[in-house]
């Protein structure tokens, strides 16, 4: 029952659009709440969901719900002053965008159909598209474009493998229901042939959402030219949205026992992911393209270690939390740095540490986070990911996933060093305040608890991710 | 007591040694030369003199060439002469002479370096540059003496057993270990063709001329650390190169004071007839010196056992 | 175990209280310092007495799954916590002076924080008994070390110089990630188990991975590049303690991984004293080159770790000859190395920082004559020197020297061991003749002659807080060369952990010379204090005159005229040319009347120069060419999409 | 009857191809979309009253909202014909021939006979949708690309009918609000691009870029 609200917070989506800029906002707000606390009962109750045949509680989809519920919420919490900051004068596109947006997100991780799934994807792209827009400036107007067109072009190929799975099912005469859960009690009955040929349609559709290279193209752009807020939504919990449609399928296919080709497609793609993150991480001028480039490494290495499969598993669905967490707070003190400077490239950034202490201290522990050194979790999940790829014997691989990680690492130290303590003459325009940094100290704070403590809702979905790493390892 | 009383007499004797080498140069010039107690008339004019000391030194310019002194006095304590037992040994104790004398030499360049005079700055860094390379062909002796005895004592070395002595026939590679110590005495003690101690131009010398600003009793001090420097490595190479009469045979000491007088006045025919080498050209001539010990200890390790 | 506990709380304590005080600048200082040295005194006394008791102690927390907080403290543990609690006591006190701007309150907090972390991250990298606590406490030293370095973040050297460590400290803690994953693979225990059982081929590649791992950060050649940037930029306490303590925490590692693997293979242990002797030469000779002090002194850090990687060589092979001797001064001699380069290193450093603070200046061409001013300072300095060098009566002599002694064991093995054992024992003495050369440069030209310019000549001594740590760490290192008996003992304590099958021995079977050192240290003295007693006579009587220095006959002589440390190292450097670049920069005289002439000589690294360069160099390339890929054209970024698409249909 | 619309659909999508005038590519695809849309009355066994709805709902979103916003689009902008394509016309026919060669190739590989026997069912959707793509790379003007989108997503449609066995009203619904709203904001968009730029030349699209 609880997923009504779903439909509560679609509508409050709207409604905004319609209404007075104020009440506006105050819709905006308690969308964010809402949510929360419907995240919070379907954590609770994991049965109490209404159209049982399209949605289903899983946990996978409950944990990408809730970094989406609490990212949110952070978001909201920084646009308060964002809002306050940047007067915009279309500003019920803004909070209704992002309250669609939310909603579409939310179906995502909720949805077991494998077309609402697309249908849900869509929408984020739809509803995302007008924050990406909203200066309407040339530059945003170029990303919003190249958002649209080439995303609307992936999950169209997307749609056509949803298809396939569905004609992998019927060309041997089976017929079931649509969903996830069905097609995994009868995943060994598909058709193989036409099943490769789903994923890799899967793959290269969800994939470009994702952002994996090469089809990652849009994502520079549209990072760069969104503003704060949605740039961190749009990294923290659109990217792993679309993850999750790849590793549904991904789990078909490997119940179906073609793990060895899923897995295969996926650590290479997650290398080339990471691959493009370094060629452009070794030489940037703008630290959100910087900054968009290290999610592109990242959702690299999610998939890297999803193909791994066993700890390397585990570890992607850490990396994948806590990637979110500390990207969204990197995100948000980006939009700092472009509220005290006016700009967006690294050379014309500087002595962060002296003009903006709070925020540079913030953005190097978001680096150091970024680039996983404890306390913060993503250590443990390259670790754990490391580990795990070692431990399936796939030395040569281990050695270029690491190698390109040292690249990567070498390429956003230099930049985040010069941003923060490079010569600045000048004054700031926009000193930073208490509520544009409090989000970010909490999403950190939070990573580094959960790099210490697990708790019991994550760790069930622990055991779920091993059984189905024992499914593919034996 | 016996090792007391050699060690004593040979102390007291080391300058008058010195003075057998001046004694055989001024042979070659064909002049009759100094007296034969020269040294010691120098050493007790010096003491009877008083000091100048250079405002640009420190207390390391007066406590430096003590603690040389000091360092070589010590490293004498472990020499078996004429193969009686030395007053000092432990397994090990060639390898800390060795350092000790290094110790010795650090005070010395710090001492060159103290006048802040460049003169005995450039003596100081060639002093560095040479002696690091002897060092190394000394050691490589002392690997050449493992082979032979597995200790790294100097009275094991030299003592009891009749092994490492080129008197022993089997051991035929041992004269090319007498010739590289002999280039290391040579460089070790500034000797030409590597040093000449006699020449004043500050230019062209090495160990003389960190001393420049010596004077009276200090000047003694180093005197008498120089000639006992040269009587340690005279000693070592005698203690290689003695004929030896059997155990406690009384001959020996005659043959070990033989030798070494035979080592002093090689050493000032070689200063008669060579010339100085041109100093780039040292360095060359070290590396020889290396090589050859590197030489005669690949022969030992391949054939002598 | 509750001392070890109460131990780091007191430290965590010293670390958290500037927060609170950082308002009143010296009650910050005194309390952090106070807490921080106490810890430390606790932790260097409580591991001292721990040393005799043979039982382990083995705690285990469990905070998650997979994160489980494992230790445990065997007697190399407590080793390394010597050293790591020592060279903490002392280079905390040294702070108190040092870090004395007030208008830097906020940052000194920090700096103390990060520096009772680092201390506590150290003291579980060599407590940890599992992967987890291990490469999490290695993070953080790693990282708390990075932010000490760049105290001074507004120097742009400083920033470029952290930045260079930083990406080799990660560069080596992927290796180490790399090694524990093969570990793991193996055992499928994230606890440090006995790995005796796995295939050799893997032992293999497990040690050279977490070899290299360690060896970046312990500063072996050519993974040493970051040293001389590193610890010439960070405050001496810091430069002492990194360069002390924390890259022995590499050698502790490689020492750890060697007993888990039960190893034994000749080729590896003839690869590590390769290392090892590589950079003990290069280490001292690149030293050797260098004016800037603190350069100077990371450079002999490379040296000293050469050495200390040539003595566990020279123990690898031993153990692998069976050779119990060659193996037991093999490894003994690296612990007391470690041990002793931590406390001569730390002492230079203070030294060097002492110096620098009052002259304001790096370079020792600008320095000369700090002795009168800075009596403890230079003197301090020069037992340091003198300890570095390895000369005797200081405690850099006992450790080479076991290291010879295992060297000259080597002699009696087979040929390949025998030309092994000739390369060390060359080696190690062609690095002392260099490491005297290069002490000699630079007490001569620092610390003696005339001051080259105004600010050495008014420097003044240091304060009080200081002199104590130079002056205590100056009197262990005099401790250790004369008494050497008991320090060997401690080695040995730490060594038994190494000796995977151990043989009951006597010490004195092997270290019987210790008591003739001692005996023979004091002897010297003796003849010493009888030639001083000489001297005293022979001047008693008599009035000394001082004058200038006698430059023959030139009167006129000005302290530019001094042999300056280029010279004075020029002709050995050059002895060494192709391992040593020389970059000279001189405008050729094209006029009648030239104008003012300049030459500017620089030695460079061959690793830097070569090596890490060319890689960068290439990478850059590479990725430049690659760069088109984002070129903006969305008809082509729809293209790509296609082609994966159609190549990937082609390949099912 | 069902093999003529198909036959119909693929002409369409050369005629796409070759056309120059961006009025007359809208009609194609409007035609198209109307073309597709009736398909399933002559492919599907059983016509159920949900079944005309979705017919009747799908006709009116392709082949009557979408042509005359993009009509509407293309009148506020006034830009009629596409100038010097990526890859010109007659290439582009070219192409277009030698993509509904492989399409059948493939189709005929995969030989998909499961509830109805047509065979072209498949080819011509691949083609379209290949065509739709190629559409996007090989022309310069926003609005084509628009098209080559609708023409992909017409091509998916025809692969979808493959399914048709499935009771999946709602969620096909979900598919054409989602296009519609796609293709509408693409318009919004395509408008603004038009005001800033004065042109909709995606080749000016090219400031965001890492060279």
């Amino acid at each position: 029952m609880t997923d009504l609200v779903l439909i509560i917070i679609f509508l409050n989506g709207l409604l905004i659009f319609f209404t007075s800029i104020k009440f506006g906002r105050y819709l905006f707000f308690s969308s964010g709440i809402m949510h929360l606390i419907m995240t919070i009962a379907l954590i609770l109750n994991s049965q109490n969901i209404y159209f049982n045949s399209y949605l289903k509680c899983t946990y996978e989809g409950l944990v990408i719900l809730s970094i989406i519920s609490f990212l949110f919420l952070c978001i909201i919490f920084y646009s308060i002053s964002y809002l306050k900051e940047i007067q915009l004068s279309n500003e019920r596109i803004f909070t209704g965008s992002m309250v669609l947006f939310l909603s579409a997100m939310t179906l995502v991780s909720l949805s077991d159909n494998i077309i609402l799934i697309w249908v849900a994807i869509e929408a984020t792209t739809l509803s995302s598209a007008p924050l990406i827009f909203i200066h309407k400036s040339k530059k945003s107007l170029e990303a919003t474009w190249k958002y649209i067109l080439i995303c609307s072009v992936g999950i169209a190929l997307a749609l056509l493998g949803s298809f396939f799975v569905v004609l992998s099912m019927d060309i041997k005469g089976i017929n079931c229901p649509l969903t996830y859960t069905d097609f995994s009690n009868i995943a060994n009955l598909l058709d193989k042939k036409l099943l490769k040929a789903a994923f890799i349609f899967i793959l290269v559709g969800y994939g470009t959402k994702m952002g994996l290279a090469p089809m990652h193209t849009w994502l520079p752009d549209a990072h760069s030219e969104a503003p704060g807020p949605a740039s961190a939504l749009l990294s923290g919990a659109l990217l792993n949205c679309a993850f999750l449609a790849i590793y549904k399928t991904n789990k078909i296919l490997i119940l179906a026992g073609l793990g060895n080709f899923s897995n295969k497609l996926l650590i290479i793609f997650g290398i080339i992911s990471i691959f493009i993150a370094a060629t452009f991480a070794l030489k940037q001028s703008d630290y959100k393209r910087l900054l968009a480039y290290s999610s592109i490494e990242n959702m690299g290495i999610i998939a890297f270690g999803t193909g791994v499969g066993g700890l390397a598993a585990y570890g992607a669905i850490l990396h994948l939390i806590h990637h979110s967490l500390i990207k969204s707070s990197l995100f948000l003190t980006s939009q700092n740095y472009l509220f005290a400077y006016g700009s967006k490239l690294i050379d014309k950034v500087g002595n962060g540490i002296k003009l903006m202490p709070k925020s540079s201290i913030l953005f190097i522990a978001g680096f150091f986070g970024i680039s996983g050194f404890p306390p913060f979790g993503i250590f443990l999940s390259e670790f754990l990911i490391i580990m795990g790829t070692l431990k399936q014997g796939l030395y040569s691989v281990a050695i270029i996933f690491i190698m390109l990680l040292i690249i990567v690492f070498a390429g956003f130290a230099k930049y985040f060093i010069r941003i923060i303590f490079n010569n600045y003459d000048g004054n700031i325009k926009i000193p930073e305040n208490f509520q544009r940094l409090l989000p970010q100290y909490i999403l950190l704070a939070v990573s580094i608890i959960l790099t210490f403590f697990t708790f019991d809702f994550i760790n069930s979905y622990i055991s779920n991710i091993q059984i189905y790493s024992e499914v593919l390892h034996g | 007591m016996k090792s007391l009383i050699l060690f004593l007499t040979l102390i007291v004797l080391a300058p008058l040694f010195s003075a057998i080498m001046l004694k055989i140069k001024a042979f070659f010039a064909g002049k009759k030369g100094i007296p034969l107690l020269i040294n010691y008339y120098t050493l007790i004019k010096l003491i009877q003199k008083t000091s100048v000391y250079s405002i640009s030194t420190s207390q390391i310019f007066q406590v430096g060439y003590l603690i040389t002194l000091a360092t070589t006095l010590t490293s004498l304590l472990f020499l078996p002469f004429s193969g009686l037992p030395p007053l000092l040994s432990f397994n090990g104790d060639i390898i800390f002479v060795l350092y000790l004398m290094s110790l010795g030499k650090f005070f010395t360049l710090i001492s060159a370096m103290d006048t802040g005079s460049s003169f005995e700055g450039l003596g100081a860094s060639r002093e560095a540059f040479f002696s690091f390379l002897a060092e190394s062909a000394f050691f490589m002796v002392i690997i050449s003496f493992f082979w032979f005895d597995e200790k790294l004592s100097i009275a094991s070395y030299f003592m009891a057993n009749n092994k490492i002595n080129v008197w022993n026939n089997y051991n035929f590679p041992l004269p090319l270990v007498g010739i590289s110590l002999f280039l290391i005495l040579l460089t070790e003690n500034s000797r030409v063709p590597i040093d000449d101690p006699a020449t004043h131009l500050e230019l062209t010398m090495i160990h003389e001329v960190m001393i420049l600003d010596h004077s009276g009793p200090a000047l003694a001090f180093i005197y008498i650390n120089s000639y006992l420097k040269l009587l340690f490595f005279s000693s070592f190479l005698t203690l290689l190169l003695f004929p030896r009469f059997g155990l406690d045979n009384k001959w020996n000491i005659a043959s070990f004071y033989i030798t070494l007088i035979c080592i002093y006045i090689s050493i000032g025919i070689t200063e008669s007839i060579m010339a100085r080498f041109k100093l780039n050209k040292v360095p060359k001539f070290l590396v020889i010196t290396f090589s050859l010990a590197t030489f005669a200890t690949i022969i030992i390790m391949g054939f002598a056992r | 175990m509750g001392i070890f506990k109460l131990t780091i709380f007191i430290i965590l304590i010293g670390g958290l209280i500037p927060f609170a005080t950082y308002k009143n600048f010296s009650l910050m200082k005194i309390l952090s310092v106070l807490f921080i040295s106490l810890g430390s005194l606790m932790g260097v006394i409580d591991s001292l007495f721990k040393l005799n008791n043979k039982e382990i102690y083995n705690v285990t927390y469990k905070l998650s799954d997979i994160f489980i907080v494992a230790l445990s403290i065997n007697n190399l543990t407590k080793f390394f916590m010597i050293i790591i609690y020592l060279i903490s006591f002392f280079s905390v006190i040294y702070s108190f002076h040092y870090l004395n701007d007030s208008s830097k309150a906020l940052r000194t907090a920090l700096s103390y924080f990060l520096y009772s972390l680092l201390i506590i991250s150290m003291i579980f990298v060599v407590s940890a008994n599992n992967i987890i606590t291990f490469i999490f406490s290695w993070e953080v030293m790693s990282l708390t070390s990075y932010f000490l370095v760049i105290y001074n973040y507004e120097d742009f050297e400083t920033i470029k110089s952290g930045y260079i460590y930083l990406i080799f400290t990660h560069i080596g803690a992927m290796f180490i990630y790399s090694a524990f994953g093969i570990m793991f693979a193996y055992t499928n225990s994230l606890n440090f188990i006995n790995l005796s059982l796995i295939p050799l081929n893997i032992k293999t590649l497990i040690f050279i991975l977490s070899f290299i791992g360690f060896a970046s950060k312990a500063g072996l050649f050519p993974l040493h590049i970051w040293l001389p940037y590193a610890h010439p930029a960070a405050p001496s306490h810091i430069s002492a303690i990194m360069s002390g303590v924390m890259i022995k925490m590499g050698i502790y590692g490689i020492l750890k991984i060697y007993t888990m693997l039960e190893f034994n293979s000749i080729i590896t242990g003839y690869t590590v004293l390769a290392f090892g002797v590589i950079s003990g030469v290069l280490g001292v000779v690149y030293a050797l080159g260098q004016s800037d002090l603190k350069k100077l002194l990371a450079y002999h850090s490379v040296e000293n770790i050469g050495i200390i990687i040539t003595g566990i060589g020279i123990g690898m092979i031993g153990q692998y000859e069976k050779n119990f001797a060659m193996a037991l001064f093999g490894f003994t001699g690296a612990i007391l190395h470690t041990l002793n380069h931590s406390i001569f290193k730390s002492l230079l450093f203070f030294g060097a920082g002492s110096v620098i603070h009052n002259t304001k200046n790096r370079s020792i061409e600008q320095m000369g004559g700090l002795l009168k001013n800075m009596k403890v300072s230079g003197l301090t300095f020069l037992v340091g020197s003198l300890a570095i060098t390895g000369l005797p009566m200081f405690n850099g002599f006992i450790s080479e020297l076991i290291i010879y002694f295992g060297s000259f064991q080597g002699l009696k093995q087979l040929p390949l061991t025998q030309f092994a054992s000739i390369i060390a024992i060359i080696s190690l003495a062609v690095v002392g003749g260099l490491a005297l050369a290069c002490f000699t440069k630079v007490i001569g030209v620092a610390f003696l002659g005339e001051p080259r310019n105004d600010n050495t000549s008014n420097a003044k001594e240091s304060g009080i807080f200081m002199l104590i740590p130079m002056i205590g760490l100056s009197l262990i290192c005099l401790t250790i060369g004369v008494f050497p008996k008991y320090f060997i003992k401690i080695a040995l304590y730490g060594t038994e952990t190494l000796f995977l099958n151990s043989i009951d021995f006597h010490i004195n079977d092997y270290f019987n010379f210790s008591t003739s050192i001692t005996n023979i240290s004091l002897l010297f003295f003796l003849i010493l204090t009888i030639l001083f007693t000489l001297k005293y006579f022979c001047y008693k009587t008599k009035k000394i005159h001082n004058t200038s220095t006698w430059s023959c006959g030139f009167s006129k002589p000005t302290t530019r005229m001094q042999y300056t440390d280029f010279s004075y190292a020029f002709s050995i450097i050059k002895f060494y040319k192709p391992f040593v670049l020389f970059k000279s920069d001189y405008k050729k005289i094209d006029k009648i009347f030239p104008n003012k002439i300049e030459y500017h000589l620089e030695y460079l690294d061959i690793a830097e120069k070569y090596i890490i360069q060319n890689i960068a160099k290439f990478l850059d390339l590479f990725f430049e060419k690659l760069r088109w890929i984002q070129h903006g054209n969305i008809h082509i970024y729809i293209g790509y999409i296609l082609i994966v698409l159609i190549i990937l249909l082609l390949l099912i | 009857m069902s093999n003529l619309i198909l036959t119909l659909t693929v002409l369409m999508v050369l005629f796409c191809l070759g056309s120059s005038r961006l009025l007359s590519i809208i009609y194609l695809i409007a035609f198209q979309g109307f073309l597709v849309s009736v398909l399933p009355f002559f492919i599907n066994d059983k016509i159920t009253i949900s079944v005309i709805l979705f017919i009747l709902v799908t006709l009116l979103i392709k082949s009557f909202l979408i042509p005359i916003f993009l009509y509407f689009v293309m009148k506020r902008i006034t830009i009629k014909r596409e100038i010097e394509p990526i890859i010109g016309y007659n290439g582009s026919v070219f192409l277009g021939l030698i993509i509904i060669i492989i399409s059948i190739f493939i189709g005929n590989k995969f030989n998909f006979h499961i509830n109805h026997h047509n065979t072209f069912l498949f080819p011509a959707g691949i083609t379209t949708l290949t065509s739709g793509i190629f559409l996007i790379i090989a022309r310069k003007k926003a609005i084509t690309q628009v098209i080559g989108y609708l023409m992909m997503e017409n091509g998916i449609y025809l692969l979808g009918l493959i399914l048709s066995n499935h009771n999946l009203n709602i969620i096909e619904f979900g598919i054409l609000l989602d296009l519609l709203v796609g293709v509408m904001l693409m318009g919004i968009v395509l408008h603004n691009i038009n005001k800033t730029f004065d042109d909709i030349d995606t080749t000016l699209l090219k400031s965001l870029r890492d060279l």
